[in-house]
């Protein structure tokens, strides 16, 4: 699990608690239950009823007398989140079921609770979102494995399912496709019985740039690689702007800490350098891993893939890359705070020549082809002679070029990149210096696209991307993206650790309010873990309200 | 024409509890190289009166009626310009707390330099040595070294001093000294008022000299106003105020100066307090206090009056002796039933007087350096209708 | 001097006898002037209505002659402070059967408005003694005869409706 | 008591503040809640032998008595050390912050000067009168508006619908035209509280020397009006003004953490917030370590200029 998207940063916004009206969907996982006896129904009502007879069920098993008291928490920098943690408040305390307080916490002791709720036997509802990569591994693992109990893991209420465990052991040491979407559609069914945590939307990417500079824009749907549209031969994409200027600008919502691959913890580094840094393999804008400093690659056994190399590769430093690069790339990360970016699969590289090499897996790995994909960096790195973290050097088609701390990151075309050109994409990017402004509040990021100071954002809120959606000066290009929002029970806890209960809940829940209301339509409503995203893996693909 | 004339003066202070009129319709005259004592107890109005002549009274106060004439020039018809060069080149002043006078942030010589060069008289060098002179003249030990410090490095009566120079550096035709003896020690009193009348004789400045102590007015002083709750009840030359008092107020003043080789410090001999000037007694204010208040005291007010003549003197400018008690206008029935007598530095012991008529055949004998008179008066009857209260000085 | 400052409303430092500070402004260096918050924020109405007026009297019944002694309170009755205009820097009078401050002779005071301020809950309380005589003249006072007495005490205002108060006494012969 | 003495003795008497105040942000830093190493390795399933090693390389492992203890012999030589996060010095990290904040806080401070002491003047003379109204009226709504949203509406309309001044800065170097050009907004937005804060206190401080007897004195010395309001009542009434414009340092600094954001200003400010987020510990203590020492100094400077402001305190001790 990559990125943990805590602490939003919108102040200012009042929070919504307007008209509240029943969800029109019903709930996914109802239908997916077994308990199929209303399978028919599709009013409002009869969920609600449904619903609400669940939970007296679990209450009178328990032997509790409603209403049962808890509370429902956000953190205090995530508008968003509070809204929607208060809608959810709202419409349990309507059935008189349930008297939920609300509270929110600075992000701090929030994390507190949320690593500790279930060590502490917290009586809480938390809410909260994570994002994840291009494979399903990413999204269950951390957070339904037994053995990443928090405050180690994200399993934050200490789930712990044997069935569960089992299935994500099998998936993620599979590396037959078939087999593992089979594997992750009894897991995913598997969790909508159990309802451990309830997920609520899946998220969406949103950039919105000004028309009289760009184009086009396709959207990356990952964070991290909000600038790769701007030049990825792997996937097929170029920016051509409108006019001559060769400069593009564009906003980070915070300062590049660390540009080095192996301590790494943020997405603006990862957004900063993308385009500097390149690996063997890259996933393109559709989830389909493509070679990039690998030309081929094949999988020998379950243990062994063999890569051809591309040949006349230069990094940024004058070093031409061979499979040195690649096995002392890899060997960085041991020890380091990324670890486990490779040596949750990696066990050595078997270098044949500077062009082939073979990568030696502790076990079968599932995930690999979209993990192998790390940055390659040149020799120099690991002697100490460059430090990484303060200047970045890569095979990417753009090389760094300056940085103001705090107030811009720039890059400059990288004229040796080893592209050759196709029918999709030129040699050369057209644009030739990137430079990300540093803006840290989400309003000012408008403002300055909206004086012109910015080609495009990729940072607006919900709001203000909904608002200049109908502009004609502006163009928004959404892209959904491995992100979802969720509800933590306390499943530790009676009447929590009543299935029934949770589920009964999960039925409740607002979604379609949610999405429309508090995200102003940005994303999808969502009953399973892994995002549409991932539509091969993912059970909820079409419309799954229906 | 007098120096300065002050006609019917009335200033007010307006306060939550109401209106005080610290200064009742005030009259009185100043002679060139005349030193004139405005004598009363503390709060009776005399800071008010000496502040009015420079127009020096600020919100929540107001003149609110009479003329002061300088010169025969209306100081209240001044400009703004004509006002500021009025003060201090024409009219000086020197506060009651000389002290909080002068800017705790300037150094004494700076500020009189200042004043200097505010009206053209000295600047540069000349200004230097000019303060430097004057805080000689004024009896500074060590003029040179007080130039420099700032006021809170002097003593009391060292700060008194360099006001005083300050207050001469102009050459002013009048000085108003208001309670400059206040808070110094005997000795030290009596240095200063004999540098006061050795600088008013040579400087020809006239002095208008506020005190509650009538031991300083009988050393330096030509002519006295004794004023009790905001009005002047008696004024005459010094000699007749201090042999013949002719208001049963100035007789009680007389009688609490203090003698040496009396045990006790200071004689209440005025009883009660002084009243609350937002509501004063009716009829004659002094009334409520005075042993002999009879009916009529409390429902008339007595004018001031010629002695001689009974007529009343508005104008004030002759130097008369007035009083303003019904005793001069014929209202009184029981009469002033007090004696004076005059002691002697030996001790003799002889009653000169009595009552109203009483005539003074002893020469003044109170311009003694040592500040101390020795006359005493006291009523014979010092049952009065107020309260017995301790008053602050 | 002294005397003035003395009067409850005029404080002053006891080594700076000048210094009257002007009434009700600057009581503390705050950087909001509540005061002048409320006078620019308060409707006038409630403003009024905020300030209740009290006359007592030390008892109903006087002898002939015996001082009246009487007590004015003024209280601001709401929890921010409050500022009334007045007509007159004398910001309030009393008046014995209407004849202010027990005299027929004005006291040439100066028609100009000025403002009359309370902190939060304030209490004033002022004192006056009435010696049962009405003053006729610049220089002359009669005393009253026995009779029921009407005293009032007020804001200086023209519309003070609500800001007065008045007690009836007795004196006897 | 020369100058130079006083200097040295008041000096001295900071060093148990500058103790107590490191101690106190150190405690304060490492007592809140989340683990820096857990920011590091971003939460993924680390082995716990990496952890370990992590924590030992940044003293982490250690008691915190002990970490303070190393920290402040490392800060006493000027040595800040590496930050976890972003691998890099502190010290410089810092340092490329703090012109910005200089900059800007200087300017914000000047311009609060330059309002309110002459706003202020004004309406303590004009005592009741429309002047005093409407700097009263001004200073309230100055106080009373929030900088975050003062700083977005002159964004808006200045920035955006006017187009006047940008919205973020220009890549020009700090002492330039274009950046003094940008920097009125946030100028504007930071010294408008102080302004209004400096305007009432510089009210209240003159009006209260004006009703001092040196004030009467000095007009009965017939002196102008000019001077004796710029050259007494003024002078005196700074000693007020003084500590409160020494003490906005601290202010300021605080006041910058909103309008840095909101300008995106490369300052001190934005560092700091950046840095909590991430739980960059070692620049959070430098950043706060770096106000205490600003606000100390201040303090000290204002003690310096009363005395020269003052002489009877230069005396008194």
């Amino acid at each position: 699990m990559g990125v943990w998207k805590g602490s939003g940063e919108r102040v200012g916004r009042r929070t919504f608690l307007g008209a509240v009206g029943v969800s029109g969907a019903i709930g996914f996982a109802g239908c997916l239950s077994e308990n199929g006896s209303e399978g028919g129904e599709t009013a409002d009502q009869a969920v609600e009823n449904s619903a609400e007879a669940l939970i007296r069920n679990g209450f009178e098993a328990a032997g509790i007398d409603p209403p049962f008291e808890t509370t429902i928490y956000a953190n205090a920098e995530n508008d968003e989140r509070i809204r929607w943690a208060q809608l959810v408040q709202y419409e349990l305390n309507e059935t008189d079921l349930f008297d939920v307080g609300f509270e929110q916490l600075e992000w701090g002791t929030y994390e507190q609770l949320l690593l500790n709720m279930a060590e502490n036997e917290e009586n809480c509802l938390v809410t909260l979102d994570l994002s994840g990569g291009w494979d399903p591994h990413i999204y269950v693992n951390s957070l339904f494995h037994s053995a990443h109990r928090a405050p180690n893991g994200f399993n934050f209420n200490h789930y712990a399912d044997e069935r569960t465990d089992e299935l994500i052991d099998s998936a993620v040491a599979e590396s037959d496709r078939e087999q593992r979407v089979e594997t992750y559609g009894a897991l995913q069914e598997r969790l909508a019985q159990q309802v451990p945590i309830s997920i609520v939307r899946s998220g969406e990417e949103a950039t919105v740039y000004r028309q009289e500079r760009i184009d086009d824009w396709r959207q990356y749907p990952l964070p991290g690689s909000e600038y790769d549209p701007v030049y990825a031969p792997y996937g097929g994409e170029f920016l051509e702007t409108e006019d001559e200027t060769t400069e593009l600008v564009g906003d980070a919502v915070a300062t590049v800490s660390n540009t080095d691959p192996v301590r790494m913890n943020d997405t603006t580094s990862n957004m900063a350098t993308s385009l500097i840094y390149e690996g063997l393999l890259a996933v393109d804008f559709d989830g389909t891993p493509r070679p990039l400093l690998a030309t081929d690659w094949e999988q020998l056994d379950a243990t062994t893939y063999r890569f051809d190399l591309r040949e006349g590769v230069e990094f940024h430093n004058g070093e031409t890359f061979t499979a040195d690069h690649v096995r002392a790339s890899f060997g960085r990360y041991e020890g380091s705070p990324r670890e486990p970016d490779v040596y949750d699969w990696y066990d050595g590289v078997d270098v044949i020549d500077d062009t082939e090499l073979e990568v030696h897996l502790t076990g079968e790995y599932g995930p690999f082809e979209t993990s192998v994909g790390v940055p390659i960096v040149p020799l120099a790195a690991g002697d100490g002679e460059i430090d990484l973290a303060d200047e970045p050097v890569g095979t990417g088609p753009y090389r760094f070029d300056e940085h103001a701390e705090g107030e811009y990151w720039r890059l400059r075309r990288f004229d040796d990149h080893w592209f050759d050109g196709d029918d999709a994409v030129p040699a050369q990017p057209t644009v030739e210096t990137i430079t990300m402004r540093i803006i840290s509040r989400p309003a000012a990021r408008r403002a300055a696209l909206e004086a012109d100071e910015l080609d495009l954002s990729v940072g607006l809120s919900a709001d203000d991307v909904a608002d200049l959606d109908g502009d004609p000066e502006y163009g928004v290009e959404r892209a959904a993206t491995g992100s979802f929002d969720f509800l933590i029970y306390p499943q530790y806890l009676e009447p929590f650790d009543d299935v029934d209960v949770r589920r009964g809940i999960d039925r409740l829940l607002p979604r379609q309010t949610i999405v429309e209301e508090v995200y102003a339509g940005q994303g999808t409503v969502a009953y399973t873990p892994i995002p549409p995203l991932l539509s091969e893996f993912s059970i909820e693909g079409g419309d799954p309200g229906v | 024409m007098a120096l300065l004339e002050v006609d019917d003066l009335t200033v007010q202070f307006y306060t939550e509890d109401g209106v005080v009129r610290a200064v009742d319709g005030f009259s009185y005259e100043i002679e060139r190289g005349e030193t004139f004592a405005i004598v009363g107890e503390s709060g009776a109005g005399k800071s008010v009166a000496s502040l009015s002549l420079l127009r020096l009274i600020e919100r929540p106060g107001e003149i609110v009626d009479g003329e002061i004439r300088f010169r025969g020039r209306d100081v209240l018809g001044f400009s703004q310009d004509e006002l500021r060069q009025f003060r201090g080149n024409d009219a000086a002043i020197a506060f009651q707390n000389p002290e909080a006078m002068l800017d705790p942030v300037y150094t004494v010589g700076e500020q009189i330099v200042e004043t200097m060069r505010a009206h053209d008289i000295a600047t540069g060098e000349a200004a230097r040595d000019r303060a430097i002179s004057l805080l000689e003249r004024v009896d500074i030990a060590d003029p040179e070294s007080a130039y420099t410090d700032y006021p809170h490095e002097l003593s009391g009566g060292m700060a008194q001093r360099a006001v005083i120079a300050t207050a001469l550096s102009c050459d002013p035709d009048l000085l108003i000294l208001d309670e400059p003896t206040t808070g110094l020690d005997v000795t030290i009193q009596a240095q200063l008022l004999e540098t006061l009348t050795d600088l008013a004789e040579t400087f020809d400045t006239a002095i208008q000299l506020v005190t509650h102590d009538l031991g300083v007015v009988a050393d330096c002083c030509d002519r006295a106003l004794v004023m009790y709750a905001g009005r002047a009840v008696e004024r005459a030359p010094v000699e007749e105020l201090f042999y013949d008092p002719s208001h049963p107020y100035t007789a009680g003043l007389l009688a609490s100066i203090p003698r040496i080789g009396d045990g006790r410090d200071r004689l209440p001999a005025v009883p009660g307090s002084p009243p609350d000037l937002v509501q004063v007694p009716t009829g004659c204010r002094f009334h409520p206090r005075c042993p002999y208040a009879e009916d009529v005291c409390a429902t008339r007010d007595p004018k001031l009056v010629e002695l001689e003549t009974g007529n009343p003197v508005p104008d004030g400018r002759r130097p008369d002796h007035a009083s303003a008690c019904h005793e001069h206008t014929g209202n009184l029935e029981g009469g002033l039933d007090y004696e004076v007598r005059i002691v002697d530095d030996r001790g003799n012991d002889s009653t000169d007087s009595s009552g109203q008529d009483g005539a003074v055949s002893d020469g003044l004998d109170g311009a003694e350096s040592d500040g101390q008179t020795d006359d005493e008066t006291a009523p014979d009857d010092p049952e009065t209708g107020g309260d017995h209260g301790e008053r602050s000085r | 001097m002294r005397r003035i400052y003395e009067s409850r409303a005029l404080e002053r430092s006891a080594d700076e006898p000048f210094v009257p500070s002007t009434n009700g402004d600057e009581r503390s260096p705050r950087t909001i002037d509540w005061d002048a918050f409320s006078h620019a924020f308060v409707p006038s109405a409630l403003r009024n209505r905020a300030i209740s007026v009290s006359v007592t009297t030390d008892r109903d019944v006087y002898a002939l002659e015996e001082p009246v002694r009487l007590t004015v309170e003024f209280h601001n009755r709401l929890p921010f402070p409050i500022r009334l205009r007045t007509d007159s820097p004398n910001v309030w009078t009393w008046s014995v059967d209407g004849f202010a401050a027990a005299s027929c002779v004005s006291r040439g005071v100066p028609d100009r408005p000025s403002t009359f301020s309370f902190a939060r809950n304030e209490r004033k309380r002022f004192r006056r003694t009435w010696s049962q005589r009405l003053r006729i003249s610049e220089t002359e006072w009669e005393g009253v005869g026995p009779g029921h007495y009407t005293v009032s005490a007020g804001v200086s205002r023209e519309d003070a409706r609500g800001l007065t108060d008045r007690t009836t006494i007795e004196i006897r012969e | 008591m020369s100058i130079v003495r006083y200097t040295l003795r008041r000096a001295l008497t900071s060093v148990p503040v500058l103790i107590g105040a490191t101690a106190l942000t150190f405690g304060l830093v490492h007592l809140a809640p989340g683990d820096p190493i857990d920011v590091l390795v971003g939460f993924d399933h680390v082995d716990p032998a990496t952890r370990a090693s992590l924590r030992a390389e940044y003293n982490l492992d250690r008691p915190l008595w002990q970490q303070y203890l190393l920290w402040v012999r490392d800060v006493a030589t000027l040595e800040f050390g590496e930050s976890p996060i972003t691998g890099r010095d502190v010290g410089p990290t810092v340092a490329g912050r703090l012109p910005h904040t200089i900059a800007l806080g200087v300017s914000a401070w000047l311009l609060s000067l330059a309002i309110g002491i002459p706003a202020g003047i004004v309406a303590a003379v004009d005592d009741g009168g429309p002047a005093d109204e409407v700097s009263r009226i001004g200073a309230l709504v100055g106080i009373a508006t929030p900088n975050f949203w003062l700083g977005l509406v002159l964004l808006f309309v200045f920035g955006v619908q006017l187009g006047w001044v940008r919205v973020t800065p220009p890549d020009a170097p700090l002492a330039s035209l274009e950046m003094a050009w940008f920097m009125v907004l946030p100028t504007i937005t930071l010294a408008t509280a102080l302004a209004a804060v400096v305007t009432r206190l510089m009210r209240s401080s003159m009006r209260r020397e004006l009703e001092r007897e040196y004030v009467r004195g000095a007009r009965a010395r017939g002196l102008r009006e000019r001077t004796v309001l710029l050259k007494h009542a003024l002078r005196n009434s700074l000693t007020a003004v003084v500590t409160v414009a020494g003490l906005q340092i601290a202010l300021l600094l605080d006041g910058a953490v909103v309008v840095e954001q909101v300008f995106s200003w490369p300052g001190m400010g934005q560092l700091l917030v950046e840095s909590i987020s991430r739980r960059d510990f070692p620049v959070v203590q430098a950043v706060v370590l770096l106000i205490a020492v600003a606000t100390i100094v201040a303090n000290l400077l204002v003690d310096l200029a009363y005395a020269v402001i003052d002489p009877r305190i230069r005396h008194d001790r």
